[in-house]
C-alpha cells in the first residue's frame, strides 16, 4: 500500500520528464499528458495526508522513503502547486501557442524538479534530500533562461552559483552532523536517517551540533531566501518563466525551510532549542526586515512578488523560532502562502502576456483592461498583505500572538511595524496596477476562461483557509508539529 | 428563541445579497434583489437591537466551526453593542433602499456586482462587529469592514483620487488593526481571547501595560472615529466612495470606532487613571474644531460633510473622556452623564448624517458636479431633495427643533455640570472645553447655513446646475426616513434616554434620571430642556404671524421682479456669494488654523496694462497636519526603500562574499548564545 | 591540497586552475585510498577510483572544454592583488582551526589531525568563488569546495553513505554541466 | 394655566415693548447729538406703515425666502418667552434654559441668513456670511458668561439665576459676576448689530452687515423682520438686567409683586437704553476685521469671570 503511495507520488513527474525527453517530436502531447496526471500525485499526496491526519502511522518503504505528517502536507503544497503549473504551463494554451521547443524543455525541466522536490520531502533519508535539494538547484536553473536574454541568463548563472555554494555548505554541515555521530559509534550505514538521528540526537555533541547547525542554516538558508542570502532570489524569480516562478516562490522555499526544520527538531535534542530559536529569531527578522523595506522601490512586479516572499519566508522563519503555536502558525502561513504567492506569479504572466512589459509602471489600468485577472492578482496580493478573509490573516495574528507569548514583545513589534510597512508598499504598487489610464493599443475587456477558473481556485482555498480550516488539515498540521516539537 | 431567528435572517440576508449580486445576470433584478436583502438585513439587525434594548436581555451564539485557531467565533449581544447595532441597522435600511434607485446607472456594468456584494458584505460585517464577544471575531469583522469599506472607496473609477484616498485609508486601517491587535495581545497576557477572559486578564495587568493597552486601543478606534491627528483618511475617503456607502461610512461606521473603545475602557480595562479621559477629552475638543473648522473652509460638498463627521465624533468623544474622567476622580454621576450625552450624540449624529450624505448623492447625481461653486438654485429643481437637506442642515448646525441640539444642550451642560461640582483643580480646565464646544456649535450654525444656502438658494453657477433633475421617489422615501427621524428626536429626544442610562448602568455608570416625561432635565444643574413645547411655541408663532400677514394682505400688491443689484440691469450668478466667499471672514480671523495659500495672476491687454482681461485667484489650504506628520514617516519610509533597492546592485561577488560573511557571524553570534 | 587551493590563489593562468583542480582530485582519490586501507573501509576504494575518474579526468575535460570555447585573453583578473588574497586565506585557514577545535575534541580517529584541514580548504575555496570574476574560476572554486567537503567526510568518518556519495557524484557531474550551458549562454547572450 | 398665561403676557409684555425700546434709544441718540429726534413711538408707525405695504419680491428667490420671516419671529418669539422680565420665578424655566435661548437666537440668523442668501445678490450673500461670522464668534462669550453666572448660582435656568442672585446679593457684587456682566454686554452688543459692530442706521452697501442681509425684503416681511430685531435687542437687554441686576423683581406671581417688577424692569431698560445711545455716540464702527478682537476681548473678560468664580465658590 505505501508503496503504491509512494509511487502514485513520484512516478508522475519522472515519467512525463521521460516522455518530454524520448518523445521530442510531438511535446503537446507531452504537456497534456503532464497536466492529466500531476492531479494524480497530488491525489496521493493527499491520501498520505489524509491517513496521517487522522493519526495513522508514517508512511514507511524501504531504507529510503519515509512520509510523517510533516512531509506529507509539504507533499500535497509541493504536487499542488505543480499541478497548477503543469494545467498552465506552455503548450496546453491554444489562443497563446508556444513554441515546441520551449514547450519539452519547461515540461522536462519542470516535472523533474517537481519530482525532485517530491524526492527530498518524501525522503527520510537527510542525505539523499540534500541531494535532492541541489538537483533542484540544477534542475530548475536551467529553465530560467527559457526565453535566453542577457537578464535571465545572468539571473540563473547567480541562482546556480549562489544556490550550489550555498547548499555545499549545508552539505558540509551534513558532514558534520555525520562525523559527530560516527563518533559515537553507532551503526554507520543508517546513520542519516531522520528517525535514528533524531533517536542517537541525545548522544551528539552540543558544541559540534550548534557548529552543523548554523553551517546547515546558512546553506538550506540560501535557498530558502533567508537574509542575508536571498541575493539570488529576486533576480531568478523574476527572470524565470511565470509557472516556475510560482513552483519557486510557492514550494520550493518552503521545502528549503523544511530541510532546516528538520535539522532542527534534531539539533534541538542534542544542543537544546533555545539555541537554534534565536538563531531562527535573529535570521527572522532581518529577513523579513529585507523583504519588506525592498517592497516600496521595486519597479517590476514579479520583483515585488519576489521580496514579498522574501518577506514571508523571514516571518515563517520567526514562527519556527516561537514554540509549538509558532511551529503550528508558520506551517500555516507557509500553506496560505504557497496558495497565494503561486497564484499571483501565474497571473503576473498574464498580466506580462497582456501588455507585453514586466514593470509596475508599465501595466496601469489593469482593472479596465482585464478586469478578472485584476480582481484575482488584487486579492492575491491582499491575501499577502494579511487581509480577512484569506487565510494569511489568521496565521499573521497567530505568530503575532506565539511572539508575545514566547517572551518577545519587542522582537514581535517590530514585525508588526514592518509589516504594516509591507503591507503599505504592496498596497501602493499594486495600486499603481489596477488604477490608471491603460496605455494605447493595449487589449482591452477579457472572458472567464479556464485558467482564469482554475486561478480562482487557490484564492477559494485562501477564503476557505482564512474562514474556517477544514479539520483534517488542522489535524495534519497538528501532527506535523508535534514531528517538529515532540 | 426569536432572538437567533432575527440574527440567522439578518446574516442570511447579506450572504443573499452578495451571492445574488455576484450569480444573477447583470440588469436592474440583480441590483434590486441585492440591495432589497441588504436593507431586509438591515433591518432584521435593527429589530435585533431593538428588541435586546427593550428586553434588556444579552444574547449569545457560537460557531465553533469557523477561525477555529483563534478560538472560533462567539458572539454576545450585550445593551451596549445592541445600540450600536440599531445605529448599523437604522442607517442601513435607508441607504440600501437609497442604493436601489441611486445605483441604476450601474446596471450591465461588471462593476456593479462587485459593488452590491461588497456593499452586503461591508453591513453585514459592521452588524458583527458590535455582536462579537472574542478578539478573533472582533478582528475578523473589523478587518472585514475595513476591507470591504475600502473596496467601495475605490469602487468607482470615476473618481480621480479614489485610489489615493483608497491608499490613505486602507494604509491607515492596517496601521490601526495591527495597533489593535498589539493591544489585545498585551490584555490577554498569552490566556484566552474571549472578551470574558480579557475582562479578568484586565485586573492583572500592571498599571504600565493597562496604560500602553489603553493608548493602542485610543489610537485604533481613535483613527477609525477621525480623532485629529489620525482623521487624515477620513475626509479623502468619504467623499471617494459612492454616496450610499459614504453615508454608512459617516454614520455607521465610524461609530463602532466609538463602540469599541466604550467596550474597551468601560467593560474590558479597569477603571484607569484620569488622564486617560483628560486626554480623551482634550483629543475630542481639538478634534471638533479642527473638523468644524475645515467643513465650513471647504467647497467640495462631500467633504464639507465629512469634516463635519469628524466635528461630531469630536463631540462624542468630548461625553466619553469626560465620562473617563469623572469616573477617575470617582464622581459617578457626572461619569453617566457622560457615557449618555456621548451615545445620544452619537446616535443624532448618525441619522443627520445619514440623511445629508444620501441628499448630497442626490444633489451630485442630479447635477453631475462635485464641488459647492457648482451648485446654486437647486431648491427649484429638486425641491424634495432641498427640504430634506434643509432638515439636515439645521441638524447639522445644532439648532432646535431639529435632533442635532439636544445632545449638544446635554453636552453643555456635562461640561458646566462639572465644572461646578468637582473640586477646582479639575474645574478649571471644563471652562475651555465649554467655550471650545461653544465655538464649535457657532461654526457649525455657520457651516450648515453655507451647506444648504450656497447649494440650494440663488442662482445655478453651473450649466449642470442650471438643468439639474429630482431623485427618483424610492431614493427620497430612502431619505424621507433618516429626516422624519431627525424631527421626531429632535422634538422628543426623551424616548431614547431611558435606554441609555440603562446601558451606562450596565457599564457600572449608574445613571440618575435624565429624563421628565417628554422633556430633559439635568438636576446637577437644576436645567431642563422640553423640547416640544418650545417647538409648539416657535411653529405656532410662526403660523400666527404668517396667517396675520394673509388676512392683512389681501388687498396688498405683492410684485415679483428682478433682484435689486446695486444698479446692474441683469442680475447674474457671477455675482453671487460662492462658498468660499462665504467662508473668507472666517479664514481671516483663523488665518493661523488654515495658513491660506493664494496666488493671483493677473491677465492684462498687451497694448495697455491698464486693460485686464482676467484676474485669476487660486485660493487653497496648507494642509500642515499630513506635511508635519506624515510625509515624515512616508519619505523615511521611501528613503530605506531606495537604499535597500542600491544594496541589491546585483554584483555576484557581493552576492557571494555575503555567503561567507553570514557564516562567519552567525558562528560568531553562536558562540554568545548560552 | 590546501597548499593546491593556494597555488589557484596565486596563479593567474587559467590551466593553471584547471591542473591545480586535476591534481587535488588525484590527491584526495589517493587520500581515500590510504584511508580506505587503514580504516579497513572496502567501499572507500570504490569511491576512491570514482573521485579519480570524475574528478581527475571528466570535469577537467568539461573545464578546459569551457576554456577552449572562451574568447578572450587566457589571463584571470581577480578582484584582489595577490598578497591581499594570500593574507585573508592565511586568516580564514585559522578561522578554521579555531572552528574545527571542538570537532577536533570530540573526535577518536586517528585521522582527525586532518580535519582543520578540510574546513581550511572549504574556508579558502569560498574565497576563491567569491574572490574571482571569471565564470570558470568561480566554478573551479566550487568544485574544491565540495572536494573540501568530501576531504572532511573521509577523514571525520571515513566517507559518508554509498548511496549519499553517490548522489554527490552525480549532482557534481549534473551541476557542472549545467554550469557549462549557462556559462555558455552567458557567452553566446555576450557576444552579441 | 396661570403660569402659561404668565408666560405669554411676558412674552406679550416684550414684543410691544421692543419698538419702544428701539426709539426710544434712537431719541436719546438723538439728543446726544443735538438732534430734536423723532417720537418714541415712531417705530410702531414705521411698523405700521410697512407692514401696510405692498411688497416686491425678488424673481429669483424661492420659498425660503417668503418663510424665512415668520422662522424668524418664531424663534425670537419663543427665546423671548424664556425670559424672566417680571419676575424671578419663572415658569418657563420648565422648557429650557440660558443655551436654549441662545440656541434659538441661533435659529433666527439662521433663516435671516438663509433669506439673505436666497435672492442671490452680493450683498445678501456678504451679509449672510458676516452675521453668521459674529454670530458664531459671539457663541463662546455668552456660552462662558453662562458657565459664570451657573458657577455662582448653581444653574443654567434663567429664573433660577435670577432668583438666586436677588436671595443672596452678595453674588452680585463679585468680581466674576462684575465681569460676566461686562462680557454679556458686548456679546450682546455682536449679537444686535449695534455699533461698534454693526450700524443699525448704515445703508452704505459695504459696511453693511444686518441691513446687507434683509435688503430685499420689503413690506410686511420687512416689518416681521425689524419687529423681531427689536425683540431681540430688547429680550437680551432684559436678560443683562435681570440676570445681573435682578433687584425689584417679583418673587412670585403674586400681582402687587410683579406690578412692581413692571417698574422695575422699565427702569432698568431706561438706564441700558441710555448706556447703548451713550456708547453708540461715543464710538465709531470697527472695521469688520477688527470685530473678531472685540469679541476675543469679550471672551477674555468671560474667562476671567469664570476663573475668579472658581475662587469665590
Amino acid at each position: 500500500m505505501d508503496l503504491i503511495l509512494v509511487l502514485g507520488l513520484l512516478a508522475p513527474p519522472f515519467v512525463a520528464a521521460l516522455l518530454a525527453l524520448v518523445m521530442r517530436r510531438e511535446p503537446a502531447r507531452v504537456a497534456w499528458f503532464n497536466a492529466a496526471t500531476m492531479p494524480v500525485s497530488l491525489a496521493a499526496a493527499a491520501a498520505i495526508a489524509v491517513r496521517l491526519a487522522r493519526g495513522g502511522e508514517p508512511v514507511v518503504v524501504g531504507e529510503m522513503w519515509r512520509l510523517d505528517a510533516l512531509s506529507a502536507w509539504l507533499a500535497v503544497l509541493v504536487s499542488g502547486v505543480a499541478t497548477l503549473a503543469a494545467a498552465l504551463g506552455p503548450g496546453l494554451d491554444r489562443e497563446h501557442p508556444a513554441p515546441s521547443g520551449e514547450i519539452r524543455q519547461f515540461r522536462l525541466y519542470a516535472s523533474l524538479f517537481a519530482f525532485t522536490m517530491l524526492v527530498a520531502v518524501a525522503t527520510g533519508n537527510l542525505g539523499v534530500m540534500w541531494v535532492a535539494i541541489e538537483a533542484t538547484t540544477v534542475t530548475s536553473a536551467l529553465l530560467i533562461p527559457l526565453r535566453r536574454t542577457k537578464a535571465s541568463v545572468d539571473a540563473s548563472w547567480k541562482y546556480l552559483l549562489i544556490g550550489s555554494v550555498g547548499i555545499a555548505l549545508a552539505f558540509t554541515g551534513t558532514v558534520l552532523a555525520y562525523v559527530d555521530f560516527a563518533t559515537t559509534g553507532a551503526d554507520i550505514n543508517v546513520a542519516l536517517h531522520w528517525t535514528t538521528l533524531r533517536d542517537a540526537a541525545t548522544a551528539l555533541h552540543p558544541r559540534v551540533a550548534r557548529l552543523a547547525f548554523v553551517f546547515l542554516l546558512v546553506g538550506f538558508g540560501t535557498k530558502a531566501g533567508l537574509a542575508p542570502t536571498h541575493t539570488w532570489l529576486p533576480d531568478a524569480h523574476s527572470e524565470a518563466p511565470s509557472p516556475l516562478s510560482a513552483m519557486m516562490s510557492g514550494v520550493l522555499l518552503s521545502v528549503a525551510l523544511y530541510a532546516i526544520v528538520r535539522w532542527k527538531a534534531i539539533v534541538d535534542v542534542a544542543a537544546g532549542s533555545a539555541f537554534t530559536d534565536s538563531l531562527l529569531l535573529i535570521v527572522g527578522i532581518a529577513t523579513v526586515a529585507v523583504g519588506s523595506l525592498s517592497l516600496l522601490s521595486q519597479t517590476h512586479f514579479k520583483r515585488l512578488l519576489a521580496f514579498s516572499s522574501i518577506e514571508h519566508m523571514g516571518l515563517a522563519c520567526f514562527g519556527l523560532a516561537l514554540g509549538p503555536l509558532g511551529v503550528f502558525a508558520a506551517l500555516l502561513h507557509l500553506t496560505g502562502h504557497a496558495l497565494a504567492k503561486s497564484a499571483a506569479f501565474l497571473l503576473s504572466g498574464r498580466v506580462l502576456e497582456r501588455y507585453g512589459s514586466g514593470t509596475i509602471s508599465g501595466a496601469p489600468g489593469l482593472l479596465a483592461t482585464a478586469p478578472h485577472t485584476a480582481v484575482l492578482f488584487a486579492s492575491g496580493i491582499f491575501a499577502l498583505g494579511g487581509l480577512p478573509p484569506f487565510g494569511l490573516f489568521l496565521s499573521e495574528i497567530l505568530i503575532v500572538k506565539a511572539g508575545w507569548a514566547a517572551g518577545h514583545p519587542v522582537l514581535t513589534s517590530v514585525v508588526l511595524l514592518l509589516l504594516l510597512i509591507a503591507f503599505g508598499s504592496l498596497l501602493v504598487q499594486v495600486h499603481r496596477m489596477l488604477f490608471g489610464e491603460a496605455l494605447p493599443g493595449i487589449v482591452r475587456g477579457e472572458r472567464a476562461s479556464v485558467p482564469v477558473i482554475l486561478l480562482s481556485i487557490p484564492m477559494v482555498l485562501l477564503v476557505w483557509l482564512g474562514v474556517s480550516i477544514p479539520p483534517p488539515l488542522q489535524n495534519l498540521l497538528s501532527h506535523a508539529v508535534l514531528v517538529v516539537r515532540p | 428563541m426569536t432572538f437567533s431567528l432575527l440574527f440567522d435572517t439578518m446574516i442570511a440576508a447579506f450572504a443573499v445579497g452578495a451571492v445574488a449580486a455576484m450569480v444573477l445576470p447583470l440588469g436592474a433584478l440583480m441590483r434590486r434583489l441585492a440591495l432589497t436583502a441588504a436593507a431586509i438585513g438591515s433591518a432584521a439587525a435593527l429589530a435585533l437591537g431593538v428588541n435586546v434594548l427593550r428586553a434588556g436581555a444579552i444574547w449569545t451564539g457560537r460557531w465553533d466551526n469557523l477561525l477555529q485557531p483563534l478560538g472560533g467565533v462567539s458572539l454576545r449581544l450585550d445593551s451596549l453593542g445592541a445600540f450600536f447595532l440599531v445605529i448599523v441597522g437604522f442607517t442601513g435600511v435607508p441607504a440600501s433602499l437609497y442604493a436601489i434607485g441611486y445605483l441604476r446607472h450601474l446596471d450591465g456594468h461588471l462593476r456593479s456586482r462587485t459593488t452590491h456584494a461588497v456593499f452586503n458584505m461591508f453591513l453585514a460585517s459592521m452588524c458583527l462587529v458590535p455582536c462579537a464577544d472574542n478578539v478573533a471575531t472582533f478582528l475578523f469583522a473589523w478587518e472585514m469592514m475595513a476591507l470591504s469599506s475600502y473596496l467601495l472607496v475605490v469602487s468607482d473609477p470615476e473618481q480621480h483620487d479614489a485610489s489615493s484616498a483608497g491608499i490613505w485609508y486602507a494604509a491607515m486601517t492596517h496601521a490601526g488593526f495591527l495597533a489593535l491587535l498589539a493591544a489585545f495581545v498585551i490584555l490577554a497576557q498569552g490566556g484566552s481571547w474571549e472578551f470574558s477572559a480579557l475582562h479578568r486578564a484586565g485586573a492583572t495587568l500592571t498599571p504600565a501595560a493597562r496604560g500602553a493597552v489603553f493608548l493602542l486601543m485610543a489610537a485604533a478606534f481613535g483613527s477609525k472615529a477621525g480623532l485629529v491627528p489620525l482623521h487624515v483618511w477620513l475626509p479623502r475617503a468619504h467623499p471617494a466612495a459612492p454616496s450610499h456607502a459614504s453615508a454608512l461610512m459617516s454614520a455607521a461606521m465610524v461609530n463602532l470606532g466609538v463602540y469599541g473603545l466604550a467596550r474597551v475602557v468601560f467593560d474590558l480595562l479597569p477603571p484607569g487613571p484620569p488622564w486617560w479621559g483628560g486626554l480623551l477629552l482634550a483629543v475630542g475638543v481639538i478634534t471638533a474644531l479642527t473638523g468644524v473648522l475645515y467643513s465650513v473652509a471647504e467647497t467640495h460638498l462631500k467633504r464639507v460633510l465629512a469634516y463635519s463627521t469628524v466635528e461630531n465624533l469630536g463631540l462624542v468623544f468630548i461625553g466619553l473622556g469626560f465620562a473617563l474622567l469623572m469616573r477617575g476622580y470617582g464622581y459617578g454621576p457626572l461619569a453617566s452623564m457622560g457615557l449618555v450625552a456621548a451615545l445620544l450624540h452619537a446616535l443624532n449624529h448618525a441619522v443627520f448624517k445619514n440623511l445629508l450624505f444620501l441628499a448630497a448623492g442626490s444633489v451630485v447625481h442630479g447635477t453631475h458636479g462635485a464641488s459647492m461653486e457648482a451648485f446654486g438654485g437647486l431648491i427649484k429643481r429638486m425641491p424634495m431633495t432641498a427640504v430634506l437637506s434643509l432638515v439636515g442642515a439645521l441638524a447639522l448646525a445644532g439648532l432646535p427643533p431639529i435632533n442635532g441640539f439636544p445632545s449638544e444642550w446635554l453636552t453643555f451642560q456635562l461640561l458646566v455640570a462639572g465644572a461646578q461640582h468637582t473640586a477646582p483643580a479639575l474645574a478649571i480646565v471644563l471652562p475651555l472645553a465649554l467655550a471650545g464646544v461653544a465655538l464649535v456649535a457657532g461654526l457649525a450654525a455657520v457651516s450648515g447655513v453655507r451647506l444648504f444656502g450656497i447649494t440650494f438658494l440663488a442662482l445655478p453657477r453651473s450649466p449642470g446646475a442650471r438643468d439639474a433633475h429630482e431623485s427618483a421617489g424610492i431614493m427620497i422615501a430612502a431619505m424621507a426616513i433618516p429626516a422624519v427621524t431627525c424631527v421626531v428626536l429632535g422634538v422628543a429626544p426623551t424616548l431614547v434616554i431611558p435606554q441609555l442610562s440603562r446601558i451606562a448602568s450596565d457599564l457600572g455608570q449608574p445613571a440618575g434620571p435624565l429624563s421628565e416625561g417628554l422633556a430633559l432635565s439635568v438636576p446637577l444643574v437644576g436645567s431642563r430642556l422640553w423640547p416640544a413645547v418650545i417647538t409648539l411655541l416657535m411653529v405656532g408663532t410662526g403660523l400666527a404671524a404668517a396667517v396675520a400677514v394673509r388676512l392683512a394682505g389681501r388687498a396688498r400688491s405683492v410684485r415679483i421682479d428682478a433682484a435689486w443689484n446695486c444698479g446692474r440691469i441683469i442680475q447674474s450668478p457671477r455675482s453671487e456669494y460662492t462658498a468660499a466667499a462665504f467662508a473668507e471672514p472666517l479664514k481671516r480671523v483663523f488665518t493661523g488654523f488654515y495658513r491660506p495659500r493664494q496666488e493671483v495672476t493677473v491677465d492684462v491687454h498687451p497694448a495697455s496694462r491698464y486693460f485686464v482681461r482676467a484676474i485669476r485667484l487660486r485660493a487653497d489650504l496648507t494642509p500642515w497636519m499630513e506635511q508635519m506628520l506624515y510625509e515624515p514617516l512616508l519619505r523615511a519610509t521611501q528613503a530605506a526603500s531606495n537604499r535597500m533597492r542600491q544594496i541589491h546592485s546585483g554584483s555576484i561577488h557581493f552576492y557571494l562574499a555575503l555567503l561567507p560573511a553570514a557564516l562567519l557571524a552567525l558562528l560568531l553570534i553562536a558562540r554568545w548564545i548560552p | 591540497m590546501l597548499l593546491l587551493a593556494l597555488v589557484v590563489l596565486w596563479r593567474r593562468h587559467v590551466t593553471a586552475y584547471i591542473t591545480a583542480f586535476r591534481t587535488q582530485s588525484i590527491v584526495l582519490a589517493f587520500v581515500g585510498a590510504t584511508v580506505a586501507w587503514y580504516g579497513r573501509v572496502p567501499e572507500l576504494f570504490l569511491v576512491a577510483v570514482m573521485v579519480l575518474v570524475l574528478k581527475g579526468w571528466i570535469v577537467p575535460r568539461v573545464l578546459s572544454g569551457i576554456e577552449t570555447r572562451r574568447q578572450g585573453a587566457r589571463e584571470l583578473h581577480p578582484l584582489l592583488n595577490t598578497e591581499t588574497s594570500l593574507l585573508i586565506s592565511g586568516a580564514l585557514a585559522v578561522a578554521a582551526y579555531e572552528v574545527s577545535r571542538p570537532l577536533a575534541e570530540v573526535m577518536s580517529l586517528a585521522t582527525r589531525g586532518g580535519l582543520p584541514v578540510a574546513l581550511a580548504l572549504i574556508f579558502v575555496s569560498l574565497f576563491i568563488v567569491v574572490s574571482r570574476r571569471e565564470a570558470i574560476a568561480q566554478i573551479v572554486g566550487f568544485l574544491m569546495l565540495e572536494n573540501g567537503i568530501a576531504l572532511l567526510a573521509l577523514l571525520g568518518a571515513y566517507g559518508v553513505p554509498l548511496v549519499v556519495e553517490l548522489g554527490v557524484f552525480m549532482d557534481v557531474l549534473l551541476g557542472v554541466l549545467v554550469m557549462q550551458a549557462v556559462v555558455y549562454h552567458i557567452y553566446d547572450t555576450t557576444a552579441d | 394655566m396661570r403660569a402659561i398665561l404668565f408666560i405669554a403676557g411676558q412674552t406679550l409684555l416684550l414684543a410691544v415693548l421692543a419698538p419702544a425700546v428701539i426709539g426710544y434709544v434712537r431719541f436719546v441718540k438723538a439728543r446726544l447729538q443735538g438732534r430734536r429726534g423723532a417720537g418714541v413711538c415712531q417705530p410702531y408707525r414705521e411698523l405700521r406703515k410697512t407692514f401696510g405695504k405692498g411688497m416686491v419680491i425678488a424673481e429669483s428667490a424661492s420659498w425660503i425666502f417668503r418663510a424665512a420671516p415668520f422662522a424668524v419671529i418664531g424663534a425670537t418669539i419663543a427665546a423671548a418667552s424664556l425670559v424672566p422680565v417680571v419676575s424671578a420665578s419663572q415658569p418657563a424655566d420648565r422648557a429650557g434654559d440660558l443655551f436654549v435661548l441662545a440656541a434659538l437666537l441661533m435659529l433666527g440668523t439662521f433663516f435671516l441668513a438663509l433669506g439673505g442668501l436666497d435672492p442671490g445678490t452680493a450683498f445678501g450673500g456678504m451679509g449672510s456670511s458676516r452675521e453668521m461670522t459674529v454670530a458664531a464668534l459671539t457663541e463662546p462669550t455668552l456660552a462662558i458668561a453662562v458657565l459664570t453666572l451657573a458657577l455662582t448660582t448653581g444653574s443654567t435656568s434663567l429664573g433660577v439665576i435670577a432668583g438666586s442672585v436677588l436671595g443672596t446679593p452678595a453674588y452680585a457684587v463679585g468680581p466674576g459676576h462684575a465681569l460676566a456682566f461686562a462680557a454679556f454686554l458686548i456679546a450682546m452688543i455682536a449679537e444686535t448689530g449695534r455699533l461698534p459692530v454693526d450700524n443699525p442706521s448704515t445703508h452704505l452697501e459695504l459696511t453693511m452687515i444686518h441691513e446687507a442681509m434683509i435688503l430685499e425684503y420689503s413690506g410686511p416681511y420687512l416689518a416681521l423682520i425689524e419687529w423681531a430685531a427689536g425683540i431681540r435687542l430688547t429680550l437680551l437687554m432684559t436678560l443683562a438686567a435681570n440676570l445681573f441686576v435682578p433687584w425689584g423683581m417679583a418673587t412670585s406671581l403674586a400681582a402687587p409683586a410683579v406690578a412692581a417688577g413692571l417698574v422695575a424692569i422699565l427702569v432698568k431698560l431706561g438706564v441700558l437704553g441710555l448706556f447703548l445711545a451713550v456708547l453708540e455716540t461715543r464710538v465709531a464702527k470697527l472695521r469688520l476685521f477688527r470685530v473678531p478682537e472685540l469679541l476675543a476681548l469679550s471672551f477674555t473678560l468671560a474667562l476671567l469671570a469664570a476663573a475668579s468664580s472658581f475662587f469665590t465658590r
